[in-house]
This record gives structure tokens, C-alpha cells and sequence, in this order.
């Protein structure tokens, strides 16, 4: 690879289940914000790429009101309708070959007031088998996913509950969260309501409105928008089948094959060993485990061992989802790009509350589909 | 080729609960009451939005400044409706036009009364024509009609 | 670093119908993908990434490639959704070609497609700007009252109109003129095996019969709504040397955008919508990166995206390849002819075939087959083809897309 | 980044998008089998593995599958989940009891299948039991044809 790509800045609404606001001021307020913090203005944007999604958005071409509010009028903008670490690949590709120098990504998900979040994945099912059946949704598919990775090593639904506390803990400390619920044990989340077993409600992801901009920028360009410039080193994406009755739930392939392109890239041979945190977007507890196995950050078969040590806490030996992950938020589309920028927020040392003893080297991670079926990874430095 | 069966799905677009920014229509709204047509400026271009805009599409800036426009304008294009999108003839032509209100910068879309479709052109010089009753909806404005 | 990019082969579903009854969605598009391995004789190991492209309210799938994965033979590749509206295609074409332009990938298979039968594409059209339209509602206007408002309910048919109107008045050219370019486009797609709306007999008069929907768009002048699946192939210039014989070069992709044009009750448009700046600009751009000069002479091959037929002429002007009210006097002289100076839409263009997914990315892979000389059925122009435009619009009528190609690479 | 209420129109639509979905020729099949009571699945020529709900083609092989096979009606719960809630239009609504869903393998097939398991009480439910088919009276080719699952 051929020159570097830098994270210039971003900027990361404040979450929440009900943000009393439109798709245009929300996406105007963060792309201003985030060009008055760098000191540009939408004249130092080369190129623009939405991530939204058009059953999210309730429209046909989601993006077609989107244009003006984030400066893009009369300039080049695309679409890449995944999660935004998609639309991060799509940018740091276009500014690798020199065409461009600077890249803005944008991406926002109103799945709190505006949708239930639930028919997102229901709309991506096969429309001739699994939407006629009607008992694959979301939610059931994950328990499904959860009772497979739980019967496979023979763990505890207790390890949920840790899981969830951990990062509800983390999440409580974060601004931009959506679920703050101070203090939370795991006793308490062990009590919470089942949706579907061994899933209760605080295993599960909150719906949510947010959203979330990203400047990339080529070496020079850096330079000059800058000083805690936070570099791309590697990225892979990767899909897994879709028929869960094909996959093996307990592990992520595609996951794994993402992480070793992104790994390759950054020069990185043993990842539990350099690198120093993982932002995942688990939203449902017993993903963060198993991605972060996936991601070969946690030995398999080990994961009561690791949460019950605190191996992954904020002042963990590997802090995992320092920020709360998508357990405290899950703007569909905008996650994947704020586990970036909450890493990112960690690399430049400015995480406050959530920030980690040692911040050099990153993994964010952002999904797709159902059991995270579609996977990507992207690792960062300073 | 063979047939194969149907079996049918839904995008629940009854489910979703929209906000659609409104500070412009609003203003807009409450001023036709009075037969005025106020939108927004922007400082910077000087484009004037009707309805009214948060920001300037144009720029990317805040707007913060009214402007009133005339209810008289410039049909800056237009159609002559004569059968719906499927295909069913109308029972008579309908006239639909884009006009540029004196002192704005935008084109609104109306119906065109109190004129033959022959008659019409572009730069056709055209007014508001005000319903006598006014509570400060879009129905305010019936249409438009020759100056 | 830019390296160079070629198309090295193209794939279609055997036929553009407007109803496949016998297949499901991903084994519609499994026609595609197999006919571009087929055409290439690559196998999926050979491909490196993925991009998929559709607009899926249209079928009411969402993220279709997750459903499609194995019918794509995507597993464990990077897959990439574009979703742009008219300009999918392109977009997507787009996104392939950076990826192997930025090095990240030598192989990619662009995937694009609709299956319009299963849904209705006015629904889906109006679903653009349903919460607009129900804002209107919930502000006092009557809706159903007049065409202006039934014309938005359309969906993109409304304001073509008053585009259409709006372009004859500064153009010069006539509702004849839109009639015989619609006419050529379904002769033209005669001999296309892989259009949908053939009439080798046409003329303007048959089409002058048509139904009149809204001054000045006639039934004639609309495109339909199509089933079918396009594959594109692009490789690294190594690789291309390696797998095809014959490339079609990208010399070079550019796009631009400007702002909603409904001028609604809720959001006023502030450009015309026959001005089409952000076809100017874009162009403009993609001619200064492809090192293309003089417009007016150096296309071979002319590829327009026009769901309504005025849109050819429009776009010929707004593209540069003429003069601003010169496009209906090609017309008249036969120079957009298949066997003319300058062959437009040879294919048949998009007002005959409109699978929209598909049909952005459709004006590439025409381009592409006329440069390799590979075009079927009889619609490849009789001359070599040097240099070729590929153009595509969307949304509201504000997205554009350019694409030019060429038969040697373009950089050294 | 947010406003008061009042700044915004709030427009609901009052109707639904709706589709129709062709199904294909391998669902097609499938459904076939279903008026017959028989469950179908396809086989594929490289690996070997049998694949229900059948579909057309083996990605990890890139092959394309036409050997379809009918399977057993019988097999063994493999996975479950017992549901609490209801997901009607998108929104949770509580369960009146809860209800268990099951993978099962059946015999001879090589995927999971996703039904609902019934005759066992959801506290009761046990990986690797062995489950039967239960059909409706009246079959019409109808994914709904297959009522449950319930043990042997």
C-alpha cells in the first residue's frame, strides 16, 4: 500500500433513544461542528460518502435530501449502504490513489424514535423462505447465536450478564452513549427481562437515534488539518454465509478472514499481544467474546476467565469496548464508524473518563445482517 | 420458462414515525394568513428559500435572517397534466407550474387557474390567488393565475 | 498511487423482460454472474472484492447481498453495497474501479440488478419523498387536487415535465424532436439481444400516438420497468494482460451532485432541473483527468442515461459533445445513428430497457462492449471505437455520473 | 443537535409498501415436496452435503445444485431458543407463554433447520433430542404447511 490515510477528526452525536431531531439538521450540526473544530470549511471536503440505509431512513434513495446539509452541494458524493467502516474502506481507497486528498464520511441511523430497528433485519431476510416462516427476526437469531456460543464451550448464561455489566459500566462513563445506567451489576442484569433465551433485554442492543462524521485525509493534507493525526494501518472486510442453519453461530469466519487482511496490512503478527484495544461492535453480549475471539484478541474457550479477571476493563491488561460499545448505542450504519472514532478518541488520549492506560495501536469493528453475517475490520495508530 | 409461485412481503412504512424539518413551512404558514409570503435569507449568498430553510443548501451555513417575497412571480417552467402515471386519461387538462416569486430565489410548484393551456409560456408573468378564508395552511394559496 | 483499470468482461441475464416469473431474486442475478464467468472464463477464485448495487425499495429487500451472498460467489470477499438511486450502476461501477485503482484489489466483479416485477416501481418511486408528500398533507394541501401535486406523487415522472418543458424552451427543439429520438432508441433496441422494449419499425409518428401524460412527456417518451441482472469484471492492467483479450480501459470516472430538485411545498428547488450543472461539472472533471480536449470530436461512442427521451438530447449538450440547441440537428441528420458520426444509446439506451439497478451500469458495459467490438445482434457501430462516454443521472434529478473509456490504457 | 418539538412536521403513511416475491425454482421445489408431506433438500455433487431449505448454489464449491433429495422427517434438536416476546410490525410485544424454537438436523441433511418445537415444555427443552415432523391436515405447498417439530 502506497501512502498513508489519516483520521483528521470527527464528530459523535450524543445518542439517545428519542433525538428530537431531522436526518438534515442532525447531519448539518455534526459536519459544521466537526469543520469549525478543524478550522475548514466545506470547501476542504474533496469527497463525500453517505452511509445510510433506505429502510432505516423510511425513503427511497435515503441520501437524496442529504447532499446540502453536509455541504456537498455541486461536489462528488456517494452512497455505500452498510455500516460507515464501509464507507471508511470506500474513502481511504479513493484518497490511496491520489485522486483525492481528503474524504468525508458520513453516516447516521434514527433507529430510536424513527423505526424499530428489529425490521431492518427483518427486511434483509430471504423474502421467499425465512419472511414467510416468520420466526427468524433479529432478536431470535441472536439467541440462537447466543445459545450456540455459550453450549459450545459449555459457559454460564451468567457470562452475559458480566459481559453486559462491563460494558454498561463503560458505557455510563461515555458522553455520546445512549443507555447509561450507572453502577449496573451483573445481578442486576441477570434479572432484566428475557426476549429471547439465554437473551434478556440488557444483553441486547438499545434502539437508537445518532449518528456519527469522519474527515479522512492523505499524508500532506494531515499534516496541515492536525496535530493528532490517527492513521489507517490496515483493513479487511469480509461475508459469511447467510442461512444460519448453514453457519456455525459459535465463531465468525468472516470476522477472522477481515482481521488477518486488516493485520497483514498493519504488520501485525500477534494481535492479543500489540494491540492495546478493541472497539467491537458487539450488540448483543455474547458477540464481544466471540468477535474478539474472531479478532484473535481473546483465547478461545477462555472468555469466563478473561471478564471474570477484569482482563478487559478499562484498566484491563486488553480493554475491550472501553466506550461502552454498542451495548450503550446502536445507531444502525453510524456504530461501526463510532467504535473508529471512539478509538480514535483513545489513540489521541482524549477519552477521558473511558481512556486506557496505554493507547498506540487499534481495532475498530463494524456488522452487518443477521449474527453479524457481514464483517469489517480496521486497524489504527498514532 | 416455468412459472413459479408468489408469496408476498410488505415494507412497513406505516410503522415509521418521521420528522420533517418544518421552521421554513412554518413560517411560511403563519404569514399567509396575512397574504404574506415570508422565507428565509442567507447572509452569505444572499439566496432567499421559500418556504424558509435552516441553512443555505448552497453554502452550508446558518440562517438566521427573514425575507419577505412578492406573491407575484415568473412561471419558470410548467405542464399540462393529461392522464395520471398509469395511464388514465383526466377528465380535463390540469396546468401544474414552477414559479420564481419576485424577491426569492426558489421554484414552487402549483396548479395554474384561469388559464388555456395555450395560453401558456415560460416567463409568464403569474400571481397568488388567495383563498378568502385563511387559517394558515397550504390551502391558503389556491393557486395561480395570470398577473 | 492511480494504476490502471480495464473492463475486462460484461454479463447479463439472457433477456430484460419486464416480468421473470420463473426465477427468484438472487437466481435472476445468478444468470448475470454466470454469464460474466462464462464470457471471461474466470471462476470466483479469481475475484478478489465484490460491489453489489440495486435500489431496494423497489423489491423490498433489504442489503440483498447478504440473501445473494452464494449466488454472487461472494463468500469471504469484501462485498460493497452502492446504492446511489438512477446512478447505482455507475456509482458502483464507481467503487470498483477505485478498488483497483487504489491497489487494494486486481479483480472485481461489479453486480448489479432489478427485479421490478415484484414490486411497483411507482410506489417505490414515490417512496423518494413520502414524508414530503404526507408533510404537504399534514400542512393543508389537497394532494389528489391537481396535477402539479398528483405529477410529484409520480415520483421522478412529475418533474421530468417540467425538465422536459424547460429544456425545449431554451434548446429550441420540439416534441417531434423527443419523438424521434425515442423512435431511433427502440430501433437502435431492436438490435440489442439484450433490451426490453424492441420495435425495429419505429418512428416518430407511432410515437407521436401515444398517450399524452404530461406536457411534453408522452407514454412514447417514458422508459419501462425491466427484470434483469448486469455483471461488469474489472481488472489491474496486470491482470487484465493476463485473463482477457480484449479490454475497454477506464480512463476515467467522475460524479457530482446538487440538491433535491421537487420544488415541492416543503423544500423550493433552487436549480432548474434542465440546467444540470452537476453534468457540466462532472464532466467537465472527468474530461480534464481522462486528458480529453475537444468533447465535440473525440467520442466514438456515446452511452446516455435517459429514462424519458428528451434526456438524450438534453444531456448530449449538457455533456459538451455539442452544442447547447445543436443535439435535435444531429438528430435530424442522422449523426446519432448506429452508423453515424456520433452513435448515441446504439444500445437502445435506457427508455428502452430500465432495470434501474442495472441500467447506470448497463451505459458502461455498452460503451465497454463497443470498444472491445463485442456488441450482439447487430447494434455495434460500424466504425472503430476509440474513446467513449458513458453518462448517467439519478435521484431528483441532481445526481450525475460520468465515465470515460478507451481502447489503449490511459497512463503509461 | 436537537430542537424543540415543535420545529418539525411529524407525517406518518398511512399504508404499507407490499410485494410479491417470486419464489424460484429451488423454494419452488421445495414447496412442491410440501403438498406431498415431503421435505426436500439438494445435494451438492463436490462436497457431498445435503442443503434444506434447498437453494442453488454451494458457495464454498461454486456449484450449482439440481440433485434434490427428499430428507428424513425425523432428526435431532441441535440448538433452541425460548422466546419471551413477540416481534409484530418491528414492535416487542410479551408472549402470552413462551414459546421454543429449534434447529434441528434432520437426518441426512447437513444444514440446520429453523421451526417451532412443541410438545415439550420450554423448561424441558434438551439438546439432542430426537424430533418428528408434525404436518398440517390440509398441505397447500405453503411454507406453513410444516406446522412444528415435536419428540419422537
Amino acid at each position: 500500500m502506497d501512502g498513508k490515510v489519516a483520521i483528521a477528526g470527527y464528530n459523535i452525536s450524543p445518542c439517545s433513544s428519542n433525538m428530537v431531531t431531522s436526518r438534515e439538521r442532525l447531519l448539518f450540526d455534526l459536519t459544521t461542528g466537526l469543520f469549525e473544530e478543524l478550522g475548514i470549511d466545506r470547501d476542504a471536503v474533496d469527497t463525500f460518502i453517505i452511509a445510510t440505509n433506505d429502510f432505516l431512513d423510511g425513503r427511497t434513495i435515503s441520501n437524496v435530501f442529504l447532499d446540502p446539509p453536509i455541504g456537498a452541494y455541486m461536489k462528488d458524493e456517494t452512497k455505500v449502504e452498510m455500516d460507515a467502516v464501509n464507507a471508511i474502506a470506500y474513502g481511504w481507497m479513493r484518497i490511496l490513489t491520489g485522486q483525492y486528498d481528503t474524504a468525508l464520511i458520513v453516516s447516521l441511523g434514527l433507529c430510536g424514535h424513527q423505526i424499530s430497528p428489529y425490521l431492518h433485519i427483518d427486511y434483509t431476510l430471504d423474502a421467499t423462505y425465512d419472511r414467510q416462516l416468520k420466526l427468524l427476526n433479529e432478536l431470535s437469531a441472536a439467541a440462537l447465536q447466543a445459545g450456540s456460543y455459550l453450549g459450545k464451550y459449555g459457559y454460564p448464561a451468567e457470562l452475559l450478564d458480566e459481559i453486559a455489566a462491563k460494558d454498561l459500566g463503560n458505557a455510563a462513563l461515555d458522553p455520546y452513549q445512549a443507555r447509561r445506567l450507572d453502577g449496573i451489576s451483573a445481578e442486576e442484569v441477570g434479572k432484566s427481562r428475557y426476549l429471547y433465551e439465554p437473551l434478556r433485554e440488557l444483553h441486547c442492543y438499545p434502539p437508537t437515534d445518532g449518528g456519527c462524521v469522519m474527515l479522512l485525509a492523505s499524508e500532506d493534507r494531515a499534516g496541515e488539518l492536525t496535530d493528532k493525526p490517527v492513521w489507517i494501518l490496515g483493513m479487511g472486510r469480509s461475508i459469511d454465509k447467510y442461512y444460519i442453519g448453514d453457519r456455525d453461530l459459535a465463531v465468525s469466519p468472516s470476522t477472522t478472514q477481515a482481521a488477518k487482511v486488516a493485520y497483514d496490512m498493519a504488520g501485525i503478527k500477534d494481535p492479543a499481544g500489540e494491540v492495546d484495544l478493541a472497539e467491537i461492535s458487539s450488540i448483543f453480549a455474547h458477540q464481544e467474546p466471540l468477535l474478539a475471539e474472531a479478532l484473535g484478541l481473546f483465547e478461545e474457550g477462555k472468555a469466563v476467565d478473561i471478564y471474570s479477571s477484569g482482563d478487559s476493563a478499562i484498566d484491563g491488561r486488553l480493554p475491550v469496548n472501553p466506550s461502552g460499545g454498542a451495548l450503550g448505542a446502536h445507531p444502525i450504519c453510524s456504530t461501526g464508524l463510532i467504535r473508529m472514532a471512539e478509538a480514535a478518541r483513545q489513540l489521541r488520549g482524549e477519552a477521558e473518563g473511558n481512556q486506557v492506560k496505554k493507547a498506540g495501536v487499534a481495532v475498530a469493528h463494524g456488522q452487518d445482517g443477521m449474527c453479524a453475517q457481514q464483517n469489517a475490520v480496521v486497524v489504527l495508530g498514532i | 420458462m416455468e412459472e413459479t409461485k408468489v408469496v408476498t412481503g410488505a415494507w412497513e412504512l406505516s410503522t415509521f414515525k418521521f420528522r420533517v424539518e418544518g421552521e421554513g413551512l412554518r413560517l411560511m404558514l403563519e404569514n399567509m394568513k396575512d397574504k404574506k409570503l415570508v422565507g428565509t435569507k442567507c447572509s452569505k449568498c444572499g439566496t432567499v428559500y421559500i418556504p424558509g430553510n435552516f441553512y443555505c443548501r448552497k453554502c452550508h451555513v446558518k440562517i438566521d435572517e427573514q425575507a419577505e417575497v412578492s406573491d407575484h412571480g415568473t412561471v419558470m417552467s410548467y405542464t399540462v397534466g393529461y392522464s395520471d402515471v398509469r395511464g388514465n386519461p383526466l377528465e380535463e387538462p390540469r396546468i401544474a407550474v414552477e414559479v420564481k416569486l419576485d424577491g426569492g430565489d426558489t421554484w414552487i410548484m402549483g396548479v395554474m387557474q384561469e388559464c388555456k393551456p395555450e395560453d401558456m409560456e415560460i416567463g409568464k408573468r403569474v400571481k397568488v390567488k388567495w383563498n378568502e378564508v385563511r387559517s394558515g395552511s397550504l390551502q391558503d394559496m389556491k393557486a395561480f393565475i395570470p398577473e | 498511487m492511480m494504476r490502471n483499470v480495464g473492463i475486462i468482461g460484461v454479463g447479463y441475464t439472457p433477456i430484460f423482460v419486464s416480468k421473470r416469473k420463473d426465477v427468484s431474486i438472487p437466481e435472476m442475478i445468478s444468470e448475470a454472474v454466470d454469464a460474466g464467468f462464462r464470457n471471461t472464463g474466470l471462476t470466483p477464485e479469481d475475484i478478489d472484492a465484490v460491489i453489489f448495487g440495486n435500489m431496494q425499495t423497489f423489491e423490498g429487500v433489504n442489503l440483498p447481498h447478504l440473501w445473494a451472498v452464494e449466488h454472487i460467489r461472494a463468500l469471504g470477499k469484501p462485498v460493497m453495497r452502492i446504492a446511489t438511486g438512477g446512478t447505482t450502476g455507475m456509482s458502483a461501477f464507481h467503487a470498483g474501479y477505485y478498488h483497483v485503482a487504489s491497489g487494494m484489489a486486481d479483480v472485481v466483479m461489479v453486480v448489479t440488478y432489478e427485479k421490478h416485477s415484484e414490486g411497483d416501481a411507482q410506489v417505490g418511486l414515490m417512496g423518494i419523498i413520502t414524508p414530503e408528500v404526507m408533510t404537504m398533507l399534514q400542512a393543508g394541501i389537497d394532494v389528489t387536487g391537481g396535477s402539479g401535486m398528483g405529477a410529484i406523487g409520480g415520483g421522478s415522472a412529475g418533474g421530468i415535465s417540467f425538465q422536459a418543458m424547460s429544456y425545449l424552451n431554451h434548446s429550441g427543439a420540439s416534441i417531434e424532436h423527443i419523438d424521434a429520438m425515442a423512435a431511433m432508441e427502440r430501433r437502435n433496441a431492436a438490435k440489442n439481444p439484450y433490451a426490453h422494449l424492441k420495435d425495429p419499425e419505429c418512428t416518430a409518428e407511432k410515437i407521436a400516438e401515444t398517450a399524452m401524460v404530461s406536457y411534453p412527456i408522452r407514454f412514447g417518451h417514458i422508459c419501462p420497468t425491466t427484470d434483469g441482472s448486469t455483471v461488469c469484471i474489472l481488472a489491474s492492467e496486470e491482470k487484465a494482460a493476463e485473463l482477457a483479450d480484449k479490454v475497454a480501459w477506464v480512463w476515467s470516472v467522475a460524479n457530482c451532485c446538487s440538491d433535491a430538485t421537487t420544488g415541492n411545498l416543503v423544500d423550493g428547488m433552487i436549480t432548474d432541473p434542465a440546467e444540470q450543472r452537476p453534468c457540466m461539472i462532472a464532466a467537465r472533471q472527468a474530461y480534464e483527468r481522462a486528458g480529453i480536449e475537444d468533447p465535440k470530436t473525440e467520442f466514438d461512442v456515446i452511452e446516455i442515461y435517459n429514462g424519458f427521451a428528451h434526456q438524450t438530447l438534453m444531456f448530449l449538450e449538457k455533456l459538451g459533445v455539442c452544442e447547447v440547441g445543436e443535439a435535435h440537428k444531429l438528430l435530424e441528420a442522422g449523426e446519432l445513428e448506429i452508423e453515424g458520426r456520433l452513435p448515441t444509446n446504439a444500445s437502445g439506451g435506457v427508455v428502452s430497457t430500465n432495470s434501474i439497478g442495472t441500467s447506470a451500469l448497463n451505459r458502461v458495459t455498452e460503451a465497454a462492449l463497443q470498444i472491445m467490438g463485442k456488441a450482439e445482434g447487430g447494434h455495434q457501430v460500424p466504425k472503430d471505437v476509440h474513446k467513449a462516454l458513458a453518462h448517467s443521472w439519478g435521484g431528483l434529478m441532481q445526481y450525475v455520473a460520468v465515465t470515460v473509456l478507451g481502447d489503449t490504457p490511459p497512463r503509461k | 443537535m436537537e430542537v424543540s418539538e415543535e420545529v418539525f412536521f411529524t407525517p406518518t403513511v398511512p399504508l404499507d409498501f407490499t410485494y410479491n416475491y417470486r419464489v424460484g425454482s429451488h423454494i419452488g421445489r421445495y414447496l412442491e415436496g410440501f403438498k406431498e408431506k415431503k421435505i426436500m433438500g439438494v445435494k451438492c455433487p463436490k462436497c457431498g452435503k445435503v442443503f434444506v431449505p434447498p437453494r442453488m448454489f454451494c458457495g464454498p464449491c461454486n456449484q450449482k445444485l439440481e440433485d434434490f433429495v427428499e430428507l428424513s422427517q425425523e432428526g435431532e434438536l441441535r440448538n433452541y431458543t425460548v422466546g419471551h416476546v413477540n416481534l409484530v410490525k418491528g414492535r416487542l410485544e410479551d408472549s402470552d407463554t413462551p414459546y421454543v424454537l429449534g434447529m434441528i438436523q434432520l437426518d441426512g441433511a447437513d444444514s440446520l433447520f429453523l421451526t417451532r418445537v412443541e410438545g415439550v415444555p420450554s423448561d424441558e427443552v434438551e439438546r439432542g433430542t430426537r424430533m418428528k415432523a408434525v404436518w398440517k391436515d390440509q398441505v397447500e405447498g405453503d411454507c406453513a404447511d410444516l406446522d412444528h417439530f415435536e419428540p419422537v
